[in-house]
């Protein structure tokens, strides 16, 4: 008999989802899905207002990368607005984007994953979380707690408020300057967050080792990779143009512009999911699949810029063939080097000579009717497309979310997981939680990806090969 | 003759605006009447477009929005041209209770016209009123002014097609 | 007019009257027009012209009989005949069988007595009986005696306490003591004092105010002189639905006719009284009957009603001392002006007196405008009067008081009608409106139906009303299509309770009314929505075939 | 010198327990605020004339079974007031939900967000939820003013910026239209803001708005509002008085 079994909810992910896995007649798994359930019709729901309060909208998508949806959102708006801004905007821009990837980071590895490989796939599920980790490794979890307020205080510092920052960054630049108070204060934690960052990527380093095996089909499989990229091929967060690698780590598109992605990106529906499948327009879908956020960026970057991160990112290229690294499991490795980088970032930043001068936004009216604004959010490229109204009142949007980039890998890394440690005639809580856990490595952030409304519990459902339901869980 | 104001309002100088100018001339201006003004108006022109508006709100000193503001409070204003025939329903209790939903319903799909719209040709407007008072006879139906009374779907629907028939030859 | 004067119109027009040995009063209301009554009348006069009878016979157009489930209606005196159903032949054949032959067409007319036995007409003392276009027909009656004699032989103050004695409470729907108000206007300080004639009936299945506009309206006319007169006034304002045109023209006529007799006007009666009335005209807001609301409407404004105190006792149009009377309320005055408050008094219940008017209407056998005594069971009305529910049909319900009044079930058809029992029933007396519903009304359908109303015709102004009602609409539209639950009837006790302790004017606070008393005599017909999807009148669920709507 | 001024009437009652006094005439509200007990109020603005609309200001008087809006009462001699009841507090909740479902009031997109004076009522008053379904009212929003914003879909229609603009600017360029629930705050003859001819763009409507509906394009919410407009007000209505 053929069954299907669905995983619901995928806890410790951001938002809720549900995992439908499809067996054959032989009960042996055939395929498995990534549902979203919900929607939140976001991009409607912008419809008519003034394209000056999206940065506020859409920042409000998410509760976990805000500022990315703040940023995208401003860019777009200073499209709209045809201003350049002033560059102590751009840097201060900047320093919050960095803030913002380390607290996002830190959340997804300490908060999220680190359970699942400090503890153990297989360990009592209502310890396997962040308190259980600060149960065994009190000294870990605390550092984690700290690294994410760390991350949070550069917001706060910036904008006032560490979540919904809304009001901070405008259309034309920001809204206040930086004091030099505040510089002050962030740079003097600068060192403890390096230190923190470095043993966080030893523990992993050591950590891996008991993973070997689960690593090995751990969503390793090829996809093309996209991020931004400085001029001459750096890492970059929230400029830049794109490339496209190919899997065998050839770099088959370079410094595309963003505000055209529509010419190279397709977007494909299926009838099961409410996200799109975003894909390659050269190649076609579904083999056009390819993946962002950090894997993909530190796949994509020749090199980081400063110079820790630039010895991190040697010895990772080495972990793959051709320098790229197909493994899911190594996102999480990924964003441990990209968190040492924004910590580096952040001190070069504050060290700018410009960072104190109060010329921080410009104005303008309306200059155009269409804008794009493209940024590199924690969990990857994430596009805001906008079109208005001669009264500047938003007719139209398209956003790219992250995740949603990363739809097609999902269901690949998920299905490749469920047909190794998913058998439908036996259903344990270990070997759902290897199909959970490749999905948090992906880190998907679903309340933006699907545009939900509060939260949205996953099940675990299981369909015979008649496509019937014939079983069904929901935890959490 | 008529206000010189009310050409720039882009009304014609006729017989209906020297009417409408006489009325307000009886209020003497006065603010107070704008209620009656309006009647007059309606009475005129059938309707109250912009430029009567504009026009009277001039006359009478008041500012543009409260003229606005009285003209759509009351449900008797039209501030649209309405169809060339009228059907009017009346909803009151009695009739409610003896079916007039049903009558509205007849006409809404026979002609395509929504309740307080008129069909996009500009023929036959369809209104509901609350109570016209005649509740011994619900339910009824008012056709161009013509009260039928114990009123039934296909009266009012012979009634009207009867009409729409007449105005075709 | 001098005194004299009217004395000597009255005793013309009266032998005027004796002179002829007939009368047929052709109603031409709002009810009978509709049904050809025009024709009736020019039939009428033709026929008496074509069998030569006309030197005995006097062809009246008239205002409303009462009996508007027979239009058009002709009554002929003496003997009080009452023709059904007549039509321009019929006419002929009345004019010859009972003027010219002396025998009464047995087989048209009105057999039904009991729709009259429980009346008493006070109010309606003229309706259908005189020419309401004829001020010589009023004054032929009694018109306008009061008048003279409160000018000439009464002190303000005394017509004031003339009225307090006789207990009359206003019959605009909340029954406050008619002398205590004038005596507020009356003592306020300020000048000038108006009148308002309230004639704003929006109520729908109401029509009991155009009906007495219609017949009668020199009555009102009069009413509000000697109100003027009681409290200072010297200017008046009858405010009048516009969906009214008989009315409206009939009003105007009286009010001209009244002026160029000097019924109004400067120095009436060559006394220093002067009043005018001006007629003031609505256009479509239910609101607009609330006192405060009126107000605005007068002065041009969107009727939305303000909070009290100030009342318009003190501050009224413009500011300035106002009194506000129903038609109903000031068409009584003259009456107990002549016949005294002693007499008046004795009429009706205790603590109510008078009579009231009431348009009987929805599923009854006899529907019309009827007057009864304070203080008739509302089992009389409906069975007695209204000769019960068409055959076949069980009676259900009875809504009291137009879209703000309570529905009351079967066991309180007992219910003496007054201010109290009903109010404390749920119902309200309202501007006088009897709705009977039978076995395929649906209560929830209903309730539903009267807060539409009241969504509709809320100005917008208060919170609880603007929005409450339209929440509680949304539920009870959900009941109808298979939506909601039990706990919702919870809630919807909680959102009547705020709407109608919270609302600002009357409209509000009585709005939920229809629901409540609903859900306090038919909660088994809200529970089988609920819970079985069912709807015993068969009006629900019309959509979706009866389990989740829509 | 002969007195010019007749001076105003004192009298004397309790307000929840505390006995005060007050001028003859004033309202309650304006007497309790005068004597640091809080009412809330929404549509209420010093300055201007009273509504009475919001139906959050509600009081108990001792003596009747009814409620009254406290900014419309006038004060009288011996009247026992009572501000907080549990009954008020259920009436005031049931407003303040009302308010929130009339229209779509999310917050957290909303300019006025920190900055509301309906949402801290409801923060005040502890409405974690909406017993009834919320509206999604689609009006379009007006962008055409060069410096300010209408977002109709965020109106309560208080109405303060009608009687400010027509009371203190003395133009009154905003008024409503329709009535009930489609209710809405329309300039001139319904006409787009940037259109309205008698409009002086003098600002305080949107300094008054108490919500996101009325506000300056691209002025933070929490910055426009009504603090300098307040002392402006209240100036002006000394002088009327005064002259």
């Amino acid at each position: 008999m053929s069954r299907e079994i669905i995983i619901s909810p995928v806890t410790r992910i951001e938002g809720h989802a549900k995992i439908t896995i499809h067996l054959d007649e032989e009960g042996m798994v055939k395929d498995a899905r990534f549902h979203v359930t919900d929607f939140r019709g976001f991009e409607k729901f912008c419809e008519g207002r003034p394209f000056y309060e999206m940065p506020g909208i859409t920042s409000r998508i998410c509760g976990i990368c805000p500022v990315s949806h703040l940023l995208a959102s401003a860019k777009a708006c200073d499209d709209l607005l045809a201003v350049k801004i002033p560059r102590t905007a751009e840097l201060l821009r900047r320093l919050m984007h960095m803030g913002q990837i380390i607290q996002s980071h830190a959340l997804s590895f300490f908060y999220l994953s680190s359970p699942d490989f400090l503890l153990g796939l297989d360990s009592e599920p209502s310890k396997r979380n962040i308190l259980g980790l600060a149960e065994k490794y009190p000294e870990i979890a605390k550092q984690g707690v700290w690294l994410r307020k760390f991350g949070q205080s550069i917001i706060e510092t910036l904008s006032g408020r560490r979540i919904h920052s809304s009001d901070w960054i405008v259309p034309g630049g920001v809204k206040t300057p930086l004091s030099k108070e505040g510089v002050d204060k962030i740079l003097a934690d600068v060192p403890k967050a390096i230190e923190i960052a470095l043993n966080s990527i030893e523990l992993f380093n050591k950590n891996m080792e008991n993973f070997k095996n689960e690593m090995r089909d751990f969503g390793d499989f090829q996809t093309y990779y996209m991020s931004l990229v400085t001029k001459d091929g750096g890492l970059e967060h929230y400029d830049g143009n794109i490339r496209i690698l190919s899997p065998e780590g050839k770099v088959v598109a370079d410094q595309l512009d963003p505000s055209k992605y529509f010419e190279y990106i397709g977007e494909a529906v299926e009838d099961w999911s409410y996200m799109k499948f975003p894909y390659l327009k050269n190649v076609g879908y579904p083999d056009g699949a390819y993946r962002v956020g950090p894997l993909a960026r530190l796949n994509n970057a020749s090199h980081c810029g400063t110079e820790m991160a630039d010895n991190l990112l040697k010895e990772f290229k080495k972990l793959g063939k051709n320098g790229v690294v197909q493994n899911t499991f190594m996102y999480h490795y990924a964003r441990l080097i990209e968190i040492v980088f924004c910590i580096e970032k952040v001190k070069e930043l504050l060290q700018d000579p410009e960072i104190l001068s109060t010329e921080v936004q410009a104005k303008a009216s309306l200059n155009k009717r269409e804008g794009v604004g493209v940024i590199e959010a924690p969990r990857g490229t994430l596009f805001h497309h906008y079109k208005v109204d001669e009264q500047g009142r938003i007719t139209w949007v398209n956003l790219i979310i992250a995740t949603v980039n990363n739809n097609i890998a999902f269901n690949k890394a998920v299905a490749q997981v469920a047909k190794k440690y998913v058998n439908g005639k036996k259903l344990n809580e270990g070997m759902l939680n290897k199909v959970e856990a490749v999905v948090r490595a992906l880190d998907p952030c679903l309340s933006c990806a699907t545009h939900a409304i509060g939260r949205m519990p996953v099940r675990i459902q299981l369909y015979d090969h008649n496509g019937s339901l014939i079983d069904e869980i929901a935890r959490g | 003759m008529p206000d010189a104001g009310a050409q720039q309002a882009g009304l014609k100088a006729d017989r209906r605006l020297m009417l409408l100018e006489a009325a307000i001339r009886k209020y003497q201006y006065r603010k107070d009447a704008l209620l009656e003004v309006l009647h007059t108006a309606q009475e005129l022109y059938g309707y109250l477009d912009r430029d009567l508006l504009i026009h009277i709100s001039k006359l009478l000193r008041l500012p543009p929005s409260h003229v606005y503001g009285v003209a759509t409070f009351y449900n008797l204003f039209k501030l649209k041209k309405p169809g060339t025939h009228v059907v009017t329903v009346c909803m009151g209790t009695a009739c409610y209770v003896k079916g007039a939903e049903d009558l509205v319903l007849a006409v809404e799909r026979e002609f395509n016209v929504k309740r307080g719209g008129t069909t996009a040709d500009g023929k036959l407007s369809l209104f509901v009123t609350r109570c016209i008072g005649a509740c011994a006879m619900a339910p009824n139906a008012i056709v161009d002014g013509e009260t039928i009374g114990k009123a039934t779907p296909e009266v009012v629907l012979k009634k009207i097609r009867a009409i729409m028939e007449a105005e075709k030859d | 007019m001098k005194p004299d004067e009217l004395r000597s119109l009255a005793q013309k027009e009266a032998e005027a009257r004796k002179s002829y040995r007939y009368r047929i009063n052709v109603c031409c209301s709002s009810g009978c027009m509709p049904f050809g009554a025009l024709k009736v009348l020019s039939a009428f006069k033709d026929a008496v012209k074509e069998f030569g009878v006309e030197g005995e016979c006097y062809v009246a157009r008239t205002g409303c009989i009462g009996t508007c489930s027979i239009a058009p209606a002709v009554l002929i005196e003496p003997g009080d005949y009452l023709y059904q159903n007549v039509t321009p032949d019929r006419a002929k054949e009345i004019v010859k069988e009972h003027i010219v032959n002396g025998r009464p067409v047995k087989s048209m007319l009105y057999g039904n007595e009991a729709y009259f036995k429980k009346q008493l007409r006070i109010v309606l003392r003229n309706a259908g009986k005189i020419d309401p276009l004829r001020i010589e027909d009023y004054i032929a009656v009694g018109g306008y005696y009061a008048l003279l004699k409160a000018l000439t032989r009464m002190t303000p103050e005394g017509v004031i306490e003339e009225v307090a004695l006789s207990g009359l409470k206003g019959r605009g729907g909340a029954g406050f003591l008619t002398g205590l108000k004038w005596r507020y206007v009356a003592r306020a300080t300020g000048s000038p004092k108006y009148v308002i004639a309230n004639l704003d009936e929006g109520d729908p299945g109401v029509f009991a105010n155009r009906t007495l506009a219609e017949a009668d309206p020199h009555a009102i006319i009069e009413g509000m002189a000697i109100a003027a007169y009681a409290v200072g006034a010297s200017k008046g304002y009858i405010y009048v639905r516009s969906e009214y045109p008989l009315a409206v023209e009939t009003l105007k006529k009286a009010i001209e006719a009244a002026r160029s007799m000097g019924l109004l006007g400067e120095k009436i009666f060559e006394t220093a009284f002067s009043f005018d009335i001006e007629l003031r005209l609505g256009a479509g807001a239910f609101v607009a009957g609330e006192e405060t609301a009126i107000l605005a409407s007068i002065e041009g404004r969107r009727a939305m009603p303000r909070p009290r105190p100030p009342y318009p006792a003190q501050s009224g149009l413009w500011g300035k001392p106002t009194l506000i009377n129903n038609v109903e309320t000031l068409a009584n005055i003259p009456v107990i002006l002549l016949k005294g408050s002693e007499w008046f008094a004795s009429i009706g219940a205790k603590n109510c007196t008078g009579t009231k008017c009431f348009s009987l209407t929805g599923k009854v056998n006899n529907p019309g405008l009827i007057e009864v005594p304070m203080g008739i069971t509302l089992r009389e009305v409906v069975f007695e009067i209204g000769g019960g529910v068409p055959p076949g049909r069980r009676f259900k319900a009875v809504q009291v008081g137009g879209p703000s009044g309570g529905f009351l079930p079967e066991q309180l058809l007992d219910l003496p009608i007054d201010y109290e029992s009903l109010t404390k029933a749920g119902a309200i007396m309202g501007s006088g409106g009897i709705v009977v519903l039978d076995d395929t009304s649906c209560m929830v359908d209903t309730a539903k139906f009267f807060t539409e109303f009241c969504v509709d015709e809320s100005c917008g102004k208060c919170v609880p009303c603007r929005v409450g009602l339209y929440k509680l609409y949304k539920i009870l539209d959900g009941f109808t299509r298979g939506e909601g639950s039990l706990e919702d009837l919870q809630k919807v006790e909680e959102l009547c309770e705020f709407i109608k302790e919270a609302s600002l004017c009357g409209l509000g606070q009585t709005a939920p009314n229809p629901t409540l008393t609903t859900l306090r005599y038919f909660r088994d017909e809200y529970v089988a929505h609920i819970l079985e999807k069912k709807c015993s009148a068969g009006k629900c669920f019309k959509n979706g075939g009866g389990v989740g709507g829509e | 010198m002969a007195e010019v001024w007749e001076a105003s009437k004192m009298i004397e009652l309790t307000i929840d327990g505390k006995k005060v006094t007050a001028k003859e005439g004033d309202t309650i509200l304006k007497v309790a605020r005068e004597n640091n007990i809080y009412i809330p109020a929404l549509c209420y603005l010093e300055g201007v004339s009273s509504f009475g609309g919001c139906r959050v200001c509600l009081v108990e008087i001792k003596g009747s079974p009814r409620v009254f809006a406290s900014c419309v009462t006038p004060v009288a001699e011996g009247m026992e007031i009572i501000t907080n009841s549990e009954r008020l507090k259920r009436y005031r909740k049931w407003a303040v939900e009302l308010l929130l479902s009339e229209r779509p009031h999310v917050c957290s997109v909303c300019v006025a967000n920190g900055s509301c004076e309906l949402q801290q009522l409801a923060t005040d008053l502890g409405v974690d939820h909406l017993r009834v379904e919320r509206e999604w009212t689609n009006y379009e929003l007006d962008l055409t003013h060069e410096r300010f914003a209408y977002d109709p879909n965020r109106c309560i229609l208080c109405t303060r910026c009608i009687r400010i603009c027509d009371e203190i600017e003395g133009v009154h360029t905003i008024d409503l239209m329709l009535r009930g629930k489609n209710s809405k705050v329309i300039f001139d003859l319904n006409d787009k803001w940037g259109f309205a001819e008698s409009c002086t763009s003098c600002g305080k409507c949107s300094a008054v708005c108490p919500v996101g509906a009325l506000y300056v394009k691209g002025k933070p919410h929490s910055e426009s509002k009504r603090k300098e407009l307040a002392s402006f007000v209240t100036s002006r209505r000394s002088e009327k008085t005064i002259g």
